[in-house]
């Protein structure tokens, strides 16, 4: 496929057309109707809690949040793919490969409401918390990817970075590092057309980010990130690829971010509504559904109680996210260290002194 | 005279260096187009063209590198680093070349630039966007580090700091960017670097602060006036270089003096003026000079952000003991 | 026991643990064939094969950062910074990774792996290579920063960095690299991190120093006595966590401290020590608190380096004058 | 020219071979052969400076300095290409470009001696000093090329990098940001197969250097670094190019490092005998020679002559050197700002006060 499918060719990775149309049967993935109706569903699922944590934050609820309205179909892919042995090393816009990797809406939603406990997503086996300083984490994945080489094991890295996070040096020497090393990390650059504000021609001069595997000495390709069967497809050969012993593979998803790039920004400034109209027309979750659609499989009724199904459920998760337990003083100390070192118990002790004092103070 | 925040201020004294001198340069990421994450660079495009405002690509190393260039040609590059936490990637440009430029070349070339961009706590920020790492930059031998704390005070060093032939740090502390409005004026005016700014007079103890702590600690002078204790305040606004004189003259008077930071604790800004009243002023002293600072551990999320904030009550709680002692 | 220099002892250290924990890996710049350019690592490969003591590409975020990932999954990379001065580019992953993984993920993943390079003056090195930044480190939450004064130390220090569940930044007075020999045991062993050692017992004065600056001070004190001052000194070996307790302990004794470094001057480890003094001992004091230390300036080439370096004479100097005081 | 020598079409551009025959007479450049003698005595030239400042090292003299040994080709021929107004943003090992922007050997020792003021390098024009931390310089050169094109002045800027540094984050910053600006930049990569002993297939799986330009969507072109005509031609090609608004050039110069790293270095434990003398046979100043000896414009007894002043003119510029004035203190304290903070100026005097103390503790 990396061979077919070479960004030099100018030839972006296509299975579905906007109508849901197969446009190209030989790597129509060997997927069940059921699985390719619930891969549907989650990405309906990521969606819908998109959209409502967007607006628990509208409603000053949570504090800023990152939309992946979208650009669905890249991370719904990718939780097919990544196994339960495979690592998760996240940016911070691809919500359904949490999910799919076993983090909680719950814990999400307390990272965005400003508790670090969220971060732990303890039941997400090998996934990485969310990276804050864009690129960097691609190291990361790059170090657990010789891990993996070093002794032997049966798993494959996937690693996530926008179009922007491509200009940052960490990106190149990841990449590099890992074309040396020839470890199983699947790099994964959503290029959503933007960074912030700043549109991909900004970033850099070169005929897309797929193509940039050259440098590199890796596989790359380019693959329409709206399109499910092609994200599917694309990863799924990516994954055996790494885990075969051959090393990296860059996968550039084009695709478009359609809201705001965090709840505080407003694209309006930047973008024009022409745009945004002609990427509408490739919504991920629409094409898949005209897919479904033609095949008989979608059920419009029973989607919507699905759908009233998923907000109680992203409702509740949120609300025990929201009477999650006061932030005490103790978390602020207790994780830095593996032992606390005396002095930073002398700080915490000091400072309980002044809020004993302070409770007087009030008295 | 005109009625500005912090982000007005900043972008008014960038907007008069834009238009009277051609070499200035301002650029990063989300500066032209969008003017910036916080505002502040808007307008500017439009007013000078893209050549001279302007988005860079996401890449810290590339856009303090290429200012080091800029400047070495004979450009003044203003360039913004959008979150305090994301001048890391920069660190190398930073203490490899733009502070050593000057000197490795033997004064030949100059690195006439300015590195800004918001720091400090108490927005609400995720990690990465809060911490105030100034005494970092302070040990780089060969910048200068400049932190405001008022309107008036960011548009006059940001001019001084756009003129000087020097690379200049420049802090702003995000969380009154938009809290403190007061008349500035429309001329250009500048602020000296490396001089210090009595905020208030006092009898009973000095505090020196910077950036938004300045404000916590005018909150905390009141609670000790009310306790009948008299505080003398020195806002620091430069960093390095320090300005030991205006301090030296406070404690010989006070003979007591507290730092208030919102940095980690050790090896921090407090420890510095510390060891300055030492060395100058020891028999002077009449209580350790003390320090009230966050704590050695990462600013955590905003729910926790309120037990590493340094409060008025805090500094208050010190002054007390500190004139007490 | 047998006869070693640090580089030897350091050696020593990477082989035992390379040896009785396979999860220890040894990468960086021309450290695999060549073992290291100060031959520190030289013969591991040999021994351990390529796949755990090897050469990796020129990039120092890219080694800090992909260690920070294998550390993540279970192994305890030591990695290697080529030179002092250039760890910069790797800024980013330390603070932001390195120092934040275990408190970010709530002590889930943890970061056991070691940062080691050369550093410090008095090589004739050329610029970039010679500085003391071990206060940047220090301010750094969230990682421990230690420094060995003798090849002893180095092994034991070392091993216990390793071993360490956290990130530790080890820095190694290349100076004395080659300049001290002693015995050293062959077995495994460790000293703790986070505890200074009392080098001499001493009653007129503390001075406290570490890394290469330790065998200066030892000089210093040799006039001192001649002069019939009796120095205490103290190796504080890890500069954080800080060892307060026995900073403090010493002071109350002698009431007089000076603290030499060979980092730049300002916002340096000096300062921290005398901040803890001042909170700690204030009443013991009878002199300030003073510091012995380079100036705030690039580390100059060799052929001024001699003005820069602080000497045993410049420390007696200091010593007299507290003294004295 | 970069349509046809295409990295990707695996082809290095050569003129000459390794006997001094012209193979390629398309781009045998526009020089009359008193220029081309002249190029080959510069490059004499620096090789006898290379060779004896070795030798001084040898003798403890100076301290470390990396050898051009094998490499004058390519700064060579960048001596002949970089004019005046056209900046040089060196990283190290490239003294014959130095000499030709105006450096002098006295300035160069004197920086291995270990004095800053041989990096001020008065008499040449718009060349910035040695850069010590790999890649880092290349920023520079973007900075600098951009203030050439908002000033639209008709000037280039070249800068060099190893091998090695291409493995740098900031070697894909420079690129990309000279890339998305279009600025005329021409970044030539000495690629002499080692970075110290780490040898080139450790830095990056990736086809050469030259295809990296792939990634930043601009020219690229891999060239026989040791065939001084080849190298000659690319430069002038993409100097033109660059003056004439298309943006960047990377050049990667397929050379070898005859000597070791530093003088402290010791090649022979990271590299072969064999390797070595099969480099031997491209050595860029005998195929140069024996293409002038074919020209018959070669005269032994002359260049005997010649490299004895050139001996005579080295000594007398390393004895300028080796009798500069001593390093007064104020050097250390009076080039770290425009204007000296108060701060050091009392640093400076307390010192002052301790020297004079010492002084009289002597006697
Ligand atoms: C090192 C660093 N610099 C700057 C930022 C601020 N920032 C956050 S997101 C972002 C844009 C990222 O764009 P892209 O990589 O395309 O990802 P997207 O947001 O489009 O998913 C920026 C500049 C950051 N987080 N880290
Ligand atoms: C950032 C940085 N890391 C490490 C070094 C130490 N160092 C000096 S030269 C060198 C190798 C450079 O190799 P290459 O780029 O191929 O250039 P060459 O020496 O072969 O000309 C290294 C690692 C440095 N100078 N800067
Ligand atoms: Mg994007
Ligand atoms: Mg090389």
């Amino acid at each position: 496929m990396f061979n077919t499918y070479n960004p030099l060719n100018n030839s972006m990775f296509r299975i579905m057309d906007n109508f849901g149309k197969i446009i190209n049967t030989d790597y129509f993935p060997d997927l069940l109707d059921e699985e390719i109706l619930k891969a549907y569903h989650d990405m309906l699922f990521a969606r819908t809690a998109d959209l409502m944590t967007v607006s628990y934050q509208r409603q000053g609820r949570i504090y800023t949040y990152p939309p992946n309205y979208g650009q669905e179909a890249i991370a719904g892919a990718a939780g097919k793919i990544i196994q339960d042995d495979d690592w998760l090393v996240p940016a911070f816009r691809e919500m359904g490969a949490y999910l799919a990797k076993g983090a909680t809406l719950k814990e999400i939603f307390l990272v965005f409401m400003g508790y670090e406990d969220g971060s732990k997503f303890e039941y997400a086996k090998n996934m990485l918390p969310t990276s804050v300083p864009i690129a960097s984490q691609l190291l990361h994945a790059v170090g657990i990817g010789y891990e993996i080489k070093l002794r032997k094991k049966n798993q494959a890295v996937f690693t996530f970075v926008g179009d922007g996070g491509t200009s940052e040096g960490d990106f190149h020497e990841a990449l590099n590092f890992a074309g040396v090393w020839k470890v199983p990390v699947i790099f994964i650059v959503q290029n959503n057309q933007y960074g912030i504000s700043t549109p991909f021609r900004v970033q850099t001069a070169s005929d897309g980010i797929a193509i940039k595997s050259i440098a590199y000495g890796i596989k790359g390709i380019q693959v329409d990130g709206n399109d499910f069967f092609a994200m599917f497809a694309a990863l799924k050969n990516a994954s055996q690829y790494a885990k075969s012993g051959n090393g990296p593979v860059l996968i550039e998803a084009v695709t478009y971010r359609k809201g705001p790039h965090t709840t505080s920004d407003d694209p309006t400034k930047y973008r024009t509504k022409e745009e945004e109209t002609e990427w509408d027309e490739k919504d991920p979750l629409k094409r898949l559904k005209a897919f479904l659609n033609d095949k008989k499989l979608i059920d419009e009724k029973a989607e919507e109680i699905l759908i009233e199904q998923y907000i109680a459920e992203i409702d509740r998760q949120f609300s025990e996210a929201e009477n999650y337990p006061k932030y005490p003083l103790n978390d602020v100390f207790d994780y830095l260290y593996d032992e606390m070192p005396e002095d930073l118990k002398e700080q915490k002790r000091e400072h309980e002194k002044f809020l004993k004092w302070k409770e007087n103070l009030k008295m | 005279m005109k009625i500005m925040n912090m982000v007005n201020a900043i972008n008014d004294a960038l907007d008069i260096k834009l238009k009277e001198d051609e070499s200035v340069i301002v650029y990063g990421e989300d500066v032209g187009v969008e003017g910036g994450v916080f505002r502040v660079t808007e307008g500017l495009q439009l007013k000078y063209g893209a050549e001279r405002v302007f988005d860079s690509p996401l890449a810290e190393s590339g856009i303090v590198g290429t200012a080091v260039g800029m400047a070495v040609a004979g450009l003044r590059p203003v360039v913004e680093m959008q979150f305090c936490g994301f001048v890391y990637p920069a660190m190398n440009q930073i203490i490899s070349h733009a502070s050593r430029m000057h000197n490795r070349s033997r004064g030949r070339f100059k690195t006439p630039m300015v590195i800004r961009f918001p720091y400090g706590g108490g927005i609400n920020a995720l990690e990465h966007h809060s911490e105030s790492m100034e005494a970092l930059y302070g040990h780089i031998p060969g910048v200068k580090v400049v932190i405001p704390s008022t309107p008036h005070d960011a548009k006059g060093l940001l001019i001084s700091a756009i003129e000087s032939n020097d690379t200049v740090i420049f802090m702003e502390p995000k969380r009154i960017y938009r809290a403190i409005k007061q008349e500035v004026s429309e001329e250009k005016f500048s602020i000296p670097l490396g001089k210090a700014h009595i905020v208030s007079q006092g009898t009973d103890v000095t505090v020196i602060a910077y950036g938004a702590m300045v404000r916590e600690v005018q909150k905390a002078a009141v609670m000790a006036k009310n306790e009948g204790i008299s505080v003398e305040i020195i806002d620091l606004r430069s960093i390095y270089p320090i300005d030991k004189e205006t301090i030296k003259e406070s404690v010989k008077k006070t003979g007591r003096v507290i730092t208030v930071t919102e940095s980690p604790r050790s090896f921090g800004v407090a420890s510095e003026i510390t060891q300055i009243v030492n060395e100058e002023v020891f028999l002077y002293l009449e209580a350790p000079p003390k320090r009230v600072t966050s704590f050695d551990t990462i600013v955590p999320l905003p729910k926790g952000e309120h037990h590493y904030m340094v409060s008025p009550e805090k500094i208050f709680y010190e002054i007390e003991r500190t004139v007490k002692y």
